[in-house]
């Protein structure tokens, strides 16, 4: 944890993968080597270029990763536009973690996961399933539902057909929006594949999409009979300080960037809809 | 010219309109018309694309006067365009002036393409006139200082 | 003013208009507010007296856009925003019902407005019926429109420099001129826009309150009517209109007598010109320097 | 107990050694400004015109610089505030707002920049001898005679009474040439602005249901759609008040570098929590809900019931349109108490 809450810690980008078109993942070390800092599967860190911009990102990669971290970034504003034209050994500034993480040692700990991704949402639940996949003793059965645009859309293509697919004790279920050429799998949106699929109510579930995604998502998930204190998501809004003091991400009474990002169903039904 | 025993020397920046008054720089340079090397041109596509917040941008970044030039009255590629600029410039001019800024540090000059020595000679004594006025102080953002 | 509440009550009442934009009784004497009122009951509380010195004009821009027509109660010197707006095209004439309010000069709790000393007249600029009295047409207030920006011309540059200094370094950057201003109806303001390199929420140094401040004058010039809103909301009490009120002098003065918001032409001093216009040289030859 | 000669007041104040910070007059406004022997004092002022936050959390202040070269960053952190200073006649509710303003900004992590500059400062109360009609604070809990400061002092003609209450306040006032006084006078005192204060206009507002139980059912509530309209989306309220601490951080380039800088901001206006896929809180209803929410509902949810608004009245005298937080309190709440 940086110890100051507002000067960040610099970082050297080591690795740009290109993912999709429009997402690149980032591998980010700090100057020294190794990570800037340690953090839990969920939490997120302020990246910024001086001069362009800080914004919030969820970390990619899990914290079982002991060389680096990961940030799977997609190009939709100005920052991230910046971000994308940096090549390798280009520095930028980190400081982290912030928010609260999935409960992966006290909630999700021996329970059947089933995780949902649409889009670029798959990001911050990357680093929950490598998570879980490091330590697969602590937990049940895993499945995993991920849907995009188009094939070429689908982030982290290679690691997800190569291997979790091919790991025992995790399924995963693949879908894009619109028929296209070259693609065997499942074609439709990602609400009506889960319903199509059809799940056991029992585990947990987290969702981490677009809004509309997860809208429709849970309400498929509620008529299966799912309860909402089984279900996470994990938010994003604008942020400045992270730390809950400049108060531009607070809902209610919470903060996103301190409270959250990860919130439980149940809880959110609390919370004005703000987001 | 003006270097003074500090070395100071101002800082000028010089909206050109593309068919005349860069023209004229042009052929102030290629007839090896002498002015100081401080006045930065900017071309713009006419005298009437110059937004006030441009000149003002200038003087925030350390400009120490600004010069807009354009085609004469009745010449603009665009038929009105310098007739609007004249209205423009008059007005922010004289509110500059009515906030107390030095009045020298602004001007407008009708430059034509055939006009190479004056654009040279507009050029030395716009920059004599800001050298006597001195740095830029009340118009300059201070954090762009050095 | 019974006669313009009981009025707006039958015009809501036999349909003529939807709602009724006026002001509302709040704590005190000189707590008013702008609301909106939709039925009978909510009139309750309307009221129009010497309170009631918002214009009213700006609200129109966004109340033009709601179904059916909409009551407004604007003074002499609203209606001339009001008018003004309509030849920028920003609101629909149709879409009003305009009652011309009488107005003996409006106050606050310091007495008469700045705005109300330098009064314009008490002429309608744009009405359907006018709702006064006799003693509505007299003007109000003593005080020459252009008597401070002459005391300002006649000084020194580095007086002029050091009254606006002391003036603009009291801003905060609320933006309140800018957003009670009905001539200010950019969609994206530039100093709002994060594109424009000069987007900016604080004071930082002098520099910036000057360049708001003259950008913020200087785009409403020839569209500003002179309404005195922009000084009257100033949380810092900053004279605001008398940066407005030199550029109105300044074009009268070179460009022929202008009043936006009269007339029939769109077309206002800076949007026009003429083949004999002043050579911007002509500061330099008027004044002190 | 002691107390000194009101006259001897200027002498006093000169006599500090530290830099001291006081109302005094910038053109017409009052502000809390740096004192310099012989300026006029404005302790008669209410409401100042701007705040005493200002001291501690400036509207603007520079966190750190960068210089880039090629690929690689430079960072120079801003020095903290090391220099002691002298906070004075900060009245009973812009007193209670710093204590809000020390919940956000000294809850973990700790704002070094705030945490400097509070460290270093000594702050010495003014009890509020006449309470004027746009006060409510002690519908916060804030008692206008007694603030919660270093030192305080208490009006009574033509002398001060003064105490201290902290290690701070006792160094300063051990400097000051005081004499020993009677502790019935002040209670004397304090009865007096008691009975003025309760014979204001919102001297008793009903709070019932200004909390985090009452959350969604202030939220929904239908009344904000007029209470919101003439709201002109401007930032004189947040600016004025002494405890809106929502905040920027923007870099600007001095053509010599990266300034990283901090400045105030307002959650009314439209680009507050603009993002690439728009505002969460898109119309002027919502932004003036979550300033007044945020002030009555979420801060005293997280806060052990403690508001964020001090009942200063600012925002009364400041509003271009007349609409401020009494209002709300009146609209929302379940009318007056008995």
């Amino acid at each position: 944890m940086t110890k100051e809450t507002l000067v960040p810690m610099l970082g050297i980008v080591t690795e740009v993968r290109v993912d999709t078109p429009d997402v690149k993942t980032f591998r980010v070390n700090s100057v020294e080597g190794g990570k800037c800092f340690e953090h839990m599967p969920g939490q997120c860190a302020m990246l910024s270029i001086p001069g362009v911009g800080e914004a919030m990102f969820s970390i990619t990669s899990s914290p079982t990763n002991q060389e680096f971290m990961e940030f799977s970034i997609k190009k939709c504003g100005c920052l991230t536009g910046w971000l994308h034209q940096m090549d390798e050994g280009q520095m930028i500034t980190v400081r982290g973690p912030y928010g609260n993480a999935f409960p992966v040692e006290e909630d999700l700990k021996g329970q059947d996961l089933l995780f949902i991704a649409g889009g670029i949402g798959l990001a911050p639940l990357r680093s929950v399933i490598n998570y879980v996949r490091a330590k697969r003793e602590n937990y049940g059965k895993v499945r995993i539902v991920y849907g995009a645009r188009s094939k070429e859309d689908l982030v982290d293509y290679p690691e997800i057909v190569n291997e979790w697919c091919r790991e025992a004790g995790i399924d995963v279920f693949l879908t894009i929006d619109q028929p296209q050429e070259g693609w065997e799998g499942h074609v439709g949106f990602v609400p009506s594949y889960v319903t199509e699929l059809g799940f056991d109510p029992q585990g947990r579930v987290l969702v981490c999409g677009p809004p509309v995604m997860i809208r429709f998502t849970t309400q498929a998930l509620m008529e299966m009979g799912f309860e909402k204190n089984q279900i996470y998501t994990t938010m994003e809004l604008r942020m400045k300080c992270g730390v809950g003091k400049c108060g531009r991400c607070n809902i209610g009474d919470q903060y996103v960037c301190k409270d959250g990002p990860v919130f439980r169903f149940d809880k959110l039904g609390e919370l004005p809809a703000e987001y | 010219m003006s270097v003074s025993n500090t070395g100071w020397t101002p800082k000028i920046v010089a909206f050109c309109c593309n068919w005349c008054s860069y023209a004229g720089a042009d052929l102030a340079g290629s007839g090896r018309m002498q002015y100081p090397a401080d006045v930065k041109i900017i071309r713009v596509p006419c005298s009437c694309r110059v937004n006030p917040l441009f000149i003002l941008r200038a003087f925030e970044r350390g400009a120490d006067g600004v010069i807009i030039c354009g085609c004469h009255p009745g010449d603009c590629h665009y038929t009105s365009g310098n007739y609007y600029a004249r209205r423009r410039m008059t007005m922010l001019f004289s509110l500059l002036d009515y906030l107390g800024i030095e009045r020298g540090r602004t001007r407008v000059e009708w430059v034509s393409a055939a006009e190479g020595a004056k654009f040279a000679k507009t050029m030395n004594e716009f920059v004599e006139t800001v050298y006597t006025l001195g740095e830029n102080r009340k118009l300059r953002d201070i954090r762009c200082r050095k | 003013m019974k006669k313009i509440k009981a009025r707006a009550l039958s015009l809501l009442a036999d349909g003529t208009v939807k709602r009724v934009l006026g002001w509302e009784r709040g704590e005190d004497a000189f707590d008013c507010s702008p609301a909106l009122f939709e039925n009978e009951a909510e009139m309750e509380r309307f009221v129009y007296g010497t309170c009631a010195g918002a214009n009213l004009s700006k609200y129109c821009v966004k109340m033009g856009k709601a179904e059916g027509k909409t009551l407004v109660i604007l003074k002499p010197c609203d209606t001339l925003s009001f008018r003004q707006l309509l030849h920028e095209h920003r609101v629909e004439r149709d879409a009003f019902y305009i009652i011309g309010a009488g107005c003996t000069g409006m106050m606050d709790e310091n007495g008469l407005l700045a705005k109300c000393a330098a009064c314009k007249g008490k002429e309608f600029a744009v009405y359907d019926e006018i709702i006064d009295t006799e003693e509505c047409r007299l003007p109000t207030g003593t005080e020459k429109r252009m008597e401070q920006v002459e005391k300002l011309e006649n000084m020194t540059a580095q007086e002029r420099f050091a009254f606006w200094q002391g003036e603009l370094s009291r801003c905060i950057r609320c933006n309140a001129c800018r957003n009670v201003c009905p001539a200010c109806t950019c969609i994206k303001c530039v100093f709002d826009n994060p594109g424009s390199g000069v987007q900016s929420k604080a004071p930082v140094t002098d520099f910036e309150e000057n360049m708001f401040h003259i950008i913020r004058a200087y785009h409403v010039a020839g569209r500003c009517t002179d309404c005195g809103e922009c000084s009257r909301v100033c949380p810092q009490g900053i004279p605001l209109h008398l940066i407005n009120r030199k550029l109105i002098k300044d074009m009268n003065e070179l460009y022929g007598d202008y009043q936006a918001g009269l007339g029939d032409n769109e077309r206002t001093p800076l949007t026009s010109f003429t083949k004999e216009d002043a050579e911007p040289g002509i500061i330099h030859e008027r004044g002190n320097g | 107990m002691r107390k000194f000669a009101a006259e001897k007041l200027e002498q006093l104040l000169s006599g500090i050694s530290m830099p001291v910070y006081a109302p005094v007059e910038d053109g017409g406004t009052v502000i809390y400004g740096r004192y310099e022997p012989g300026m006029r004092l404005r302790l008669d002022k209410l409401g100042t015109d701007r705040t005493p936050k200002e001291v501690l959390f400036p509207q603007w202040e520079s966190l750190m610089h960068f210089k880039m070269e090629g690929k690689k960053i430079q960072l120079t952190e801003e020095e903290r505030a090391n220099e002691d200073y002298v906070l004075f006649g900060v009245r009973a509710c812009d007193m209670q707002a710093i204590r809000v303003l020390d919940r956000v900004f000294l809850s973990d992590p700790v704002d070094t920049y705030y945490a400097a500059r509070r460290e270093h400062g000594t702050i010495v109360g003014l009890a509020c001898d006449a309470p004027g009609k746009n006060c409510f604070c002690k519908n916060f809990g804030v008692d206008p005679a007694q603030p919660d400061a270093d030192v305080v002092l208490w009006p009574a003609g033509d002398e001060y009474f003064c105490e201290a209450y902290t290690d701070k306040g006792h160094a300063l006032l051990n400097g000051w040439d005081t004499l020993e006084a009677d502790e019935c006078a002040v209670t004397a005192i304090k009865e007096e602005i008691g009975k003025k204060y309760d014979a204001l206009p919102f001297a008793h507002l009903n709070l019932n249901g200004f909390d985090g139980e009452h959350l969604m059912e202030k939220f929904e509530s239908p009344q904000w759609k007029k209470l919101s309209m003439a709201c002109l989306g401007c930032g004189s309220c947040t600016f004025s008040c002494p405890t809106c601490q929502c905040y920027d951080i923007r870099d600007y380039d001095t053509g010599n570098g990266i300034q990283r800088y901090r400045c105030w901001d307002s959650c009314m206006y439209s680009d507050f929590t603009l993002m690439a896929h728009g505002a969460n809180r898109p119309t002027q209803l919502e932004r003036y809900r979550q300033r007044f929410m945020h002030k009555l509902v979420y801060f005293p949810s997280r806060n052990e019931g403690m508001y964020s608004c001090v009942g200063c009245g600012r925002c009364i005298e400041k509003c271009p349109m007349n609409l401020h937080i009494v209002k709300v309190i009146r609209a929302l709440g379940e009318g007056e108490k008995e």
